[in-house]
This record gives C-alpha cells, sequence and structure tokens, in this order.
C-alpha cells in the first residue's frame, strides 16, 4: 500500500514540476511585450551605438583637413598584430627646416583585433574609434584604408 | 572450394565507433571526441583536440606584455575579463607595483559580471544539450544584459581587453553602477525561472542525479576545479585560498557539495551566480575614488625570475607561468588553462553511461574549446 | 609545513638536491632520474601531501629541455615547485608521474606534442594538438617560414 | 459510392441557403456525387471520385503542412521570447513557402554506401503512411473521406507504419548515427504503440463503437472527455503524451535528438526528401490532434453546456468545420508548448515512463472506465 501512494506521489510531483516548466513558457507566450528581438536593418536609423564603442580606428580630422598624427610610429610598434604600417615623408616647415611627416597612415581591418592599445598609447591621441560596424564588403582590399584624408596636414601645434 | 572463414569477434571488435565532432551540436566548438559504444552505451572517449591550436604560448614569445592581454581574451572567451585579470596581476606581481583599491574593486566587479554571464551562457547551452531549446534563448536574453554593460564601460562585448598591466584601460562608464543595479535587480527576479524551467523538472532530475560521479580523489587526482570540482568536494575556489583583487575584503561562501554528479555541477553553477550577485552587490556603492591606471614605464620589462600567478576563472583555476629573462618580451608562458584540464577527467566519467549523458556529463563539465587547445 | 619547514622536510628526505627560495614558492632542482622517487614521497608522506598537480609546463631552457612541475597540497596548502632538466635535445627523456596524479596524463601529452621531450611508463603518449609531421613548436631553435611572420 | 457513405441521417433540401452548405457538407458532396452519377457510369464516377478526393487531399496535405511549420516557428518564438520569422510577407506568413522553394531546389546528394533503392523508398513510406490516415479522418458533418466501421483501429494502425520508413532511412544511409536513431524509433513506436491503443480502447468502451462518424455522433449530448468522468481524462492526458512520443517530437524526439545525434535517422537526406520527413512529422502531429479532437474533445461537435440554451444556440452558429480545426489546433498548440518546454528524455527513461507508468495506469483505467460503463455512472 506503502509503496502505491509512493508511486501516486511520485507521479503527481513529477507532473506539478513539469506544470511549472510549462507555466514558464506559457506566460512568456501570452506576453508578447517581453520580446526582446531587434529587427536589425530596419531600425538602423534609430539605432545608437554606445560612446565607446569599438568599431574601427579612425584618425579624426577638423573642418580644415588637420589631424594631429605626427608620424611617430608608436601606434605602429604597440599594435599586436602589424595592422598598422605608416609611410613617412619629409616635409620642409615654414622656417624651412626639414621635418617628418605621415604619407599615409594604413590601417588594415581585417588584422584588427580591437585591443585598443595604439588608441590608448598615441601620445597625441590622433587616434580615435569610431561606431561604425558595418564592415562587410565583398572585396578585400577595401578593408586596407589609409586613415589620413588626402591633403590632410599635421595640426598645428601638435609635436 | 573456397576455404570457410570464420570470423570471431571478441567484445573489443563488436564497439561501434562513432566521432562525435569536430562539427557537432553539443561539443560546443571543435571538439572531437572518438566515442566507443555497445549499443547506446558509452565504453571509451577519446578526445582529439587542436583543431583551433593557435599556438598562443608561442606567440607570447615574441610580444611585449601589455599586447599578450588581447591574446588571453581568445583563450576563454568567456572568461576574457579574468583572464586579462591573470595576466596584469602576474605582470604587476613582477614589477612589485602597489594596485589602488579602486582598480582593485572595480576589477572584482567586472571578474563577477564576467562569471555571471559565462554561466549564463553555459546554462543556456546545458539547456540545449539536454533538449529544452527554450533554456538557450532565455539564457542568452539575459547575458545580453551584462554584455550591454561591458560595451558602454569596455567597448566591446564578449573580448573586452579591459585590462591592462598597472591597471585599466579606460574608467569605469557613469552609467556603470546604475546600470549593475539594475540588473542585479531584474536578475534576481528572472533566476528563479530558470529554476522552474529546467532544473525544477523531473525530467532533468532524472536525467543529471547520479550521472558521471566524479570521488572528491578523482578531482583531486585529475585536477577538476571550478564548480565541477566543488561538486565533488574539492576546496579550490582560489578567491578564498589565494586571494586577489578585491576578494579578502568581501564576505562570499565557497560553493561545496559532495555528490560530483551532473546534477550538483549544475546546481553549483546556479549557486555561484546567487553568490556573484553577493559580492558585486557589496561592492558596487563602495568603488573607492582613484586614479583607474598606474603610471607604468613605455616598455614594460619583467626582472629575470618565474611568476605563477593563479585566479579563478568562470571554469576553475588559471594559472600564468611567466619565465622572464629579463626582456620586454617573456621568456616562456604557461597557461594552465582550466579547461584543458577539466577535459582530461570525460573519458573517467562517463564510461558506463548512455550516448545521451556523455551529452549531458560533457555540458556540465562547461567546456570551451579555444582555452583547451590555446 | 611552511617555507622553511618543508625545505628541512625534502632535505631529510634527500640531502643532495639544491633547494632555493624562488619569489612565490621552494624551488627544488633535481636531476631526472631523481624526479619519480622524490615526486611519489611528496605525494604519500603524510607530513607533505602533495595531492594536487596544478601545473606542468615544459620549458626550452635554451641548451637544456626541463619541465616544471607545480605541486599543492590541499590539506596543508603548501606549494612546492619541481624542477628538472635533460641535457639531451635530441631523444629527450623522462619519467612519466601520470600515476601519481592523473593529471599529468594530458600535460604530459601537451609537454610531449609541443616540446618532444618523451615520458617513460606514459601509459598513453600519443601527439595532442599537432599531427606527427609537425616539429616541436616551442623549442627555440623551431623554424617555421609560412606561419611564423616577423617584421 | 465513396461520397454516399457520408451521410444516411440527413436529408438535404435545394431550398437551404447557400451558407448551409457549412454546418452539412453532405448535401455538396450528394450533389457532386449524383450529377457525375448522370454523366457516366458508376465505375468511372468511382476513379473521378477518388481523384477529386485525392487532389483534395493532397492540397490540404501541403496547406496544413505548411502552416503548421510556420504556426510552430511562431508558437516557439514566442515562447523564447522572439519574434520568430518576420521577413518574407506581412508577419513572415510566406517563410514557409521561401523554404519550401529553397528544398525543392536542392541538390539530392548521393550517398555513396547508402542502398540506394531504400534510401529513395523510405521518404515515400513514412508520407504515404501519415497520407493514408488522413483518409479516415471526420473534419465536419459531411466532410469524410471514408467512413469505416473500425475507423479508429484503420487510423492508429496505419499512422505506425511510419516507422518502417524511419527504419529503413535509418539503416540504408549507411550512418552510425542515423542507425542509433532509427533504432531508438523504433522501440520507441513499439511501445508507445500500445498506450495510445489502449487509452483510445476506454473512449471506444465508453462509445461502444469504433466508426469514428458514430463516436462525434455519441458526443453531441456532451464531449467524452466531460462524459466520462476521471478516466477518461486521464485517458486523454496519456493519449497527449504517448502520441506525442509516437510522432517523435520533444521532448520524446529521441530519433533526431539533435544535440546527441545531430539529425538522427534524417542526417544523410537532403532537398526535397528531406522535405517529406520533415513534412511528415507535422502532418502526423495533425493526425494526432485530430485523433484526440475527435474521440476527446467531440470532433466537429460544438461545445454544449446543460441547459443554457441560449449560450448552445450561439456555439452551435459556429460551424463544424471550425470547431474541428479549433480543437485540433488546441491539441497542437499543447504538442508544442511541450515540446518547447521540456528537456529530452533518455532512451532508458522513455521506456521506463511507458512500462512503468502509463501501461499500468492506462490498464487500471481501463477497467475503471468498463465498471463506469455497466453501472452506467457516465453522464
Amino acid at each position: 500500500m506503502r509503496s502505491i501512494i509512493d508511486y501516486l506521489k511520485e507521479i503527481i510531483l513529477g507532473v506539478w514540476s513539469l506544470l511549472k516548466g510549462m507555466k514558464v513558457t506559457g506566460s512568456y507566450f501570452f506576453r508578447p511585450g517581453t520580446i526582446v528581438t531587434q529587427k536589425y536593418p530596419n531600425n538602423r536609423k534609430d539605432l545608437v551605438m554606445f560612446d565607446r564603442f569599438k568599431g574601427e580606428v579612425v584618425m579624426p580630422h577638423n573642418e580644415k583637413n588637420e589631424h594631429k598624427c605626427t608620424g611617430c610610429g608608436i601606434c605602429e610598434i604597440n599594435c599586436p598584430n602589424g595592422s598598422i604600417e605608416i609611410i613617412s615623408k619629409s616635409i620642409l616647415t615654414e622656417d624651412g627646416k626639414k621635418k617628418r611627416a605621415i604619407d599615409k597612415h594604413i590601417y588594415r581591418l581585417s588584422m584588427c583585433t580591437f585591443c585598443a592599445l595604439c588608441v590608448k598609447t598615441c601620445p597625441s591621441n590622433a587616434l580615435a574609434f569610431s561606431q561604425e560596424f558595418e564592415h562587410a564588403v565583398f572585396n578585400r582590399a577595401l578593408l586596407i584604408k589609409t586613415l589620413n584624408k588626402p591633403g590632410s596636414q599635421l595640426m598645428k601645434g601638435v609635436e | 572450394m573456397e576455404e570457410k572463414v570464420i570470423n570471431i569477434t571478441t567484445d573489443e571488435q563488436q564497439e561501434y565507433v562513432i566521432n562525435m565532432g569536430p562539427q557537432h551540436p553539443s561539443t560546443h566548438g571543435v571538439l572531437r571526441l572518438v566515442v566507443s559504444l555497445k549499443g547506446e552505451i558509452v565504453k571509451s572517449v577519446q578526445p582529439h583536440i587542436g583543431y583551433i591550436h593557435r599556438g598562443i604560448e608561442k606567440m607570447c614569445e615574441s610580444i611585449t606584455y601589455p599586447q599578450i592581454i588581447h591574446l588571453t581574451d581568445r583563450m576563454d572567451y568567456l572568461s576574457a575579463h579574468i583572464n586579462n585579470e591573470a595576466v596584469c596581476l602576474t605582470v604587476e606581481k613582477a614589477l612589485e607595483v602597489e594596485i589602488p583599491d579602486r582598480i582593485k574593486v572595480i576589477r572584482t566587479i567586472m571578474s563577477e559580471l564576467t562569471r555571471i554571464q559565462s554561466h549564463q551562457l553555459w546554462w543556456a547551452s546545458f539547456g540545449m544539450d539536454l533538449g529544452g531549446l527554450t533554456c538557450f534563448f532565455y539564457g542568452l536574453r539575459d547575458r545580453e544584459k551584462i554584455l550591454d554593460i561591458f560595451e558602454e564601460t569596455c567597448g566591446s562585448r564578449m573580448i573586452v581587453s579591459y585590462n591592462c598591466p598597472g591597471g585599466l584601460m579606460y574608467d569605469i562608464h557613469p552609467n556603470f553602477q546604475k546600470r549593475v543595479k539594475e540588473f542585479i535587480k531584474y536578475f534576481r527576479k528572472i533566476l528563479p525561472e530558470y529554476d522552474q524551467l529546467l532544473s525544477g523538472n523531473v525530467i532533468f532530475h532524472e536525467r543529471s542525479k547520479g550521472i558521471g560521479k566524479l570521488t572528491l580523489e578523482d578531482a583531486v587526482s585529475y585536477g577538476i576545479t571550478g564548480p565541477s570540482g566543488r561538486a565533488s568536494g574539492f576546496s579550490c575556489d582560489v578567491r578564498k585560498h589565494e586571494p586577489y583583487s578585491a576578494y579578502d575584503k568581501i564576505k562570499f561562501k565557497e560553493i561545496l557539495f559532495t555528490e560530483g554528479d551532473t546534477y550538483h555541477r549544475y546546481i553549483a553553477r546556479i549557486d555561484e551566480i546567487w553568490e556573484s550577485m553577493n559580492i558585486i552587490e557589496q561592492l558596487i556603492d563602495n568603488i573607492p575614488e582613484g586614479p583607474y591606471a598606474v603610471k607604468m614605464k613605455p616598455v614594460i620589462k619583467l626582472p629575470e625570475g618565474e611568476y605563477y600567478q593563479r585566479v579563478e576563472t568562470a571554469r576553475g583555476e588559471l594559472g600564468v607561468f611567466i619565465i622572464s629573462d629579463g626582456n620586454k618580451s617573456p621568456y616562456r608562458v604557461k597557461f594552465r588553462s582550466p579547461n584543458f584540464v577539466n577535459l582530461s577527467v570525460l573519458n573517467h566519467i562517463a564510461k558506463g553511461f548512455k550516448i545521451a549523458d556523455l551529452v549531458a556529463i560533457g555540458g556540465s563539465l562547461d567546456l570551451v574549446i579555444p582555452d583547451i587547445d590555446r | 609545513m611552511d617555507k622553511i619547514q618543508l625545505r628541512e622536510f625534502i632535505k631529510s628526505i634527500n640531502p643532495d638536491l639544491e633547494i632555493k627560495e624562488g619569489k612565490q614558492y621552494i624551488e627544488v632542482s633535481i636531476p631526472p632520474s631523481k624526479l619519480y622517487i622524490l615526486a611519489k614521497e611528496l605525494r604519500e608522506k603524510e607530513e607533505t601531501q602533495f595531492d594536487f598537480l596544478f601545473c606542468l609546463s615544459g620549458v626550452d631552457y635554451g641548451q637544456d629541455l626541463g619541465v616544471v612541475y607545480h605541486l599543492r597540497s590541499t590539506k596543508f596548502d603548501h606549494v612546492v615547485v619541481l624542477k628538472t632538466r635533460t641535457t639531451d635535445r635530441e631523444h629527450p627523456q623522462l619519467d612519466s608521474v601520470a600515476d601519481i596524479w592523473k593529471t599529468a596524463d594530458f600535460h604530459e601529452r601537451e609537454v610531449f606534442d609541443l616540446l618532444g621531450i618523451k615520458f617513460t611508463n606514459h601509459p598513453d603518449l600519443r601527439r595532442l594538438f599537432l599531427d606527427s609531421s609537425w616539429g616541436f613548436p616551442l623549442r627555440k631553435d623551431y623554424v617555421d617560414d609560412i606561419n611564423i611572420v616577423t617584421k | 459510392m465513396l461520397f454516399d457513405i457520408v451521410d444516411v441521417n440527413s436529408s438535404p433540401s435545394l431550398s437551404d441557403p447557400w451558407w448551409k452548405v457549412f454546418y452539412d457538407f453532405s448535401s455538396l458532396t450528394h450533389k457532386i456525387d449524383s450529377s457525375l452519377h448522370n454523366a457516366m457510369s458508376p465505375f468511372w464516377t468511382t476513379i473521378a471520385e477518388m481523384l477529386i478526393i485525392g487532389v483534395l487531399i493532397l492540397l490540404f496535405y501541403a496547406l496544413i503542412g505548411l502552416f503548421l511549420v510556420y504556426a510552430e516557428r511562431k508558437v516557439c518564438a514566442f515562447m523564447q521570447n522572439r519574434l520568430g520569422p518576420n521577413r518574407v510577407g506581412p508577419f513572415g506568413i510566406f517563410q514557409t513557402i521561401a523554404d519550401l522553394f529553397k528544398l525543392l531546389f536542392k541538390e539530392l546528394i548521393p550517398i555513396k554506401n547508402a542502398d540506394s533503392f531504400l534510401f529513395n523508398l523510405a521518404p515515400f513510406i513514412v508520407i504515404i503512411a501519415s497520407f493514408m490516415a488522413i483518409a479516415a479522418i471526420p473534419f465536419a458533418k459531411g466532410l469524410h473521406a471514408i467512413d469505416l466501421n473500425i475507423g479508429v483501429l484503420y487510423v492508429i494502425a496505419v499512422s505506425a507504419m511510419g516507422v518502417i520508413g524511419v527504419l529503413l532511412a535509418g539503416w540504408s544511409s549507411n550512418n552510425k548515427y542515423s542507425l542509433i536513431g532509427a533504432m531508438r524509433s523504433g522501440a520507441q513506436i513499439v511501445s508507445y504503440e500500445l498506450s495510445v491503443g489502449l487509452s483510445i480502447i476506454t473512449i471506444v468502451i465508453l462509445a461502444g463503437s469504433m466508426q469514428l462518424s458514430e463516436i462525434v455522433e455519441a458526443q453531441r449530448t456532451g464531449w467524452f472527455i466531460f462524459k466520462g468522468h476521471i478516466p477518461a481524462f486521464i485517458a486523454f492526458i496519456i493519449f497527449l503524451v504517448s502520441s506525442t512520443a509516437e510522432t517523435n517530437r520533444g521532448p520524446f524526439d529521441l530519433a533526431e535528438a539533435e544535440s546527441e545525434l545531430t539529425a538522427g535517422y534524417h542526417t544523410e537526406y537532403s532537398g526535397i526528401k528531406f522535405a517529406f520527413f520533415f513534412l511528415a512529422e507535422y502532418i502526423n502531429m495533425f493526425i494526432v490532434a485530430s485523433i484526440a479532437a475527435t474521440v476527446f474533445l467531440g470532433g466537429w461537435m460544438p461545445f454544449h453546456v446543460g441547459h443554457w440554451d441560449g449560450f448552445n444556440h450561439v456555439m452551435d452558429f459556429v460551424p463544424p468545420f471550425v470547431w474541428y480545426i479549433g480543437k485540433t489546433f488546441f491539441v497542437i498548440f499543447i504538442m508544442m508548448w511541450f515540446k518547447w518546454t521540456f528537456p529530452r528524455l533518455r532512451i532508458d527513461q522513455l521506456l521506463t515512463l511507458e512500462w512503468k507508468y502509463l501501461l499500468p495506469i492506462n490498464l487500471v483505467n481501463v477497467l475503471i472506465m468498463a465498471f463506469l460503463v455497466l453501472m452506467g455512472w457516465h453522464f
């Protein structure tokens, strides 16, 4: 008799535990307000990324097309993957001295691991992260980017 | 007339060998298990690893200490922050740098958040291993909230790279405390649902109780650490035994069980989530003022010698062993990764159970394959 | 046991060992031939009970190949580091400790795979990550023109 | 011949308005039958009727399959806090049609060491088994392809035939996972067939007939699940559980067990052959749900409560076909709810559940029901 009671108890408790699980899923079924899905390409307009989001490395330019990069090469040394390459040239300053300046700041997005060492170690804060995250392209060559804009110059007062 | 060949098959020849993986839904990555079966019963499991061996230890020998950190993210990607912290602690220990309290507290909070999100993902995939697909979505839904906190402060969601030798990359975001408190409040309400959905279930109890028993002796001998080891009664919480960061200042309980089966490995992790939330609640309102990083030399060179640092990741004890010869890059780095060691016990505990149990046991050990392969 | 006691105790087992006070732990250098015996004693002696081998790392010291064992006792919470070296780079051989600590099984396979140190009496010494055609990548003289890129 | 079996009692009159046909399809079928008879000989009439019914059922089959796949995806998505398909068409309703085209155009990968004849035969066996079962289901009053006098037995027997296809698929694809999946499926269906049969027998005792139309007719005064007291309710629960197991759906989807056996018996199938298995799974679910609706929930009979005449009249106003579909989808929803909530059982626990729990309870239940019917204690 005892065993039969235990047997029935086992069944009832088992079914009860199953019903509790069904309560959880069922309650979500009848509360569509809790749905967390974002319809991504449709909400592109009002999608705001966090301001620290590491999308890709960019070199901010001001309105006079000036940047802060002196071409010192610290970012190149610090990059663990060799995704930054700096091609420098020598230019004549106003007072007739020869000076090193960047010709091209090449950044290979495909090799970047977003460790932020370049941005952090840059002595003149020339680099920053943008919030751009849609990096997909059809050609790998497009992932090699030149960060300084054509014709840009070093900002005054940055050494 | 041809001679008749009589085949005498032994027990061993009758075994039915199947390859689980490298592409298999329940190996959680490119792990290959060669399983010998007899009927449904597992006779032996041979793990074959190395499909994503990247040679991180070799790579570390040619790069500088700050650069190592971004590689450790990619070992156990679910405990990324804790891995970073381990390397930073080793470097700081070697250089004998005094770390301000603010950094320690922030590191502790971040570590515990990492632990919670790792256990959430584990819960999600463990539920899926057992066939309850809904668990997967609930787990990921809640994990997203922590990842948002990470994204706001660190700039990335999973591979955070938030530590650097001597402190942190940036200060915490102004919203950090508010968001963490919101999350804790939310998750304290949601976590019992996990229990109702999966672990309160009679099917779950049947599937997990008494499955894959690991005795204390074996756990120590195999070196099984983390929640899996603690479920067997192996007191191996580095946070208690060798406190680092701010763990010596806070009160928390080491979750210990003695049964060591799949069910208790599960419960150990769930209890750890509760405990982690307690730790965060103790710290979140008391973040001291101070700098977020100590000024370090531009080129970090460790003095000659050997340094070992243990930390508790979400899966167990991570050891960082650095041999330095005084250069800017280490002479030899060894990562004692918890998953690598935990995998070695799989054959021992899965023998004699069924295939479905093998999946459950593998899920309960919470393996992360990149950490095994490194 | 604290560090001094531990030192005395190891001295008492084997008086001619080189014991060094490391930065964190006691470091015992031991020739390969005596390693297994000492390891077994440390594991089984009532006073030490080093039952948890928490790290086993192979190191290429340039001339020699060596293995470092980090041992801990779960009962007393003390730690000792054993170090052994072999000068033979062609056929390096060490005794396996896999029957003392089961965790050494995988660790030794890893060391064999990456450094090429053979462990005698190992239950199942196969390569772990790489296939048999690879060299031993963690050795300092390993060259790989394709996969290792230097600037 | 096929059409006029349908209805004997009702006398259709031409004066009824056109919408009356939704309450009684027999007038429509009679009309078609008689006009066909006028046009050709009885032999060709039968052939033509078979053709019409075949095409209709095929169409229905495809539609139901497509809709159920969509419904399942939506239901599971809502349970999992997701939106589910939402790209193709409004609310993603054309998603499954897009999937169908994808499956149609996919390459049928030939397996080198497979037993190609059996390999190709297996999906057809599975789909034909479900196709045959659908013929005997009463969709509404007068909408009933063939009303066998052993309807219940026929449906159970035929729907269990699908396992042969599953076994063949697993064996012939020469894949170890498939074989394990197929063997599990075999063991599972052989044991759960028993429970399905016994739980229906409980109701057959109450109804006193195995003819599906009579079972439905007997529920005019009240559905069997209410008429039969607790035994009928227990039988309903057991039927739900064991029919979920019989259709290889979660939490009893051991034959596929995607976290253990990747995809089980249909691992090696691709394209439209895979689609056949996929479709058959959903149609089997529909069949067992409609059996549950017919036997326990009164088929196309509306819901009536005692002497609430006004209420009963409103219920009568809803066409029988809608009642039937509503009940069937209610059962299907419960089965989906099961699937998306519970973890999967292990094979030995699956058999334990059958032999140690469902079967003994079922046997006792049959006895109690027989006793109730003998004493006349049912409503």
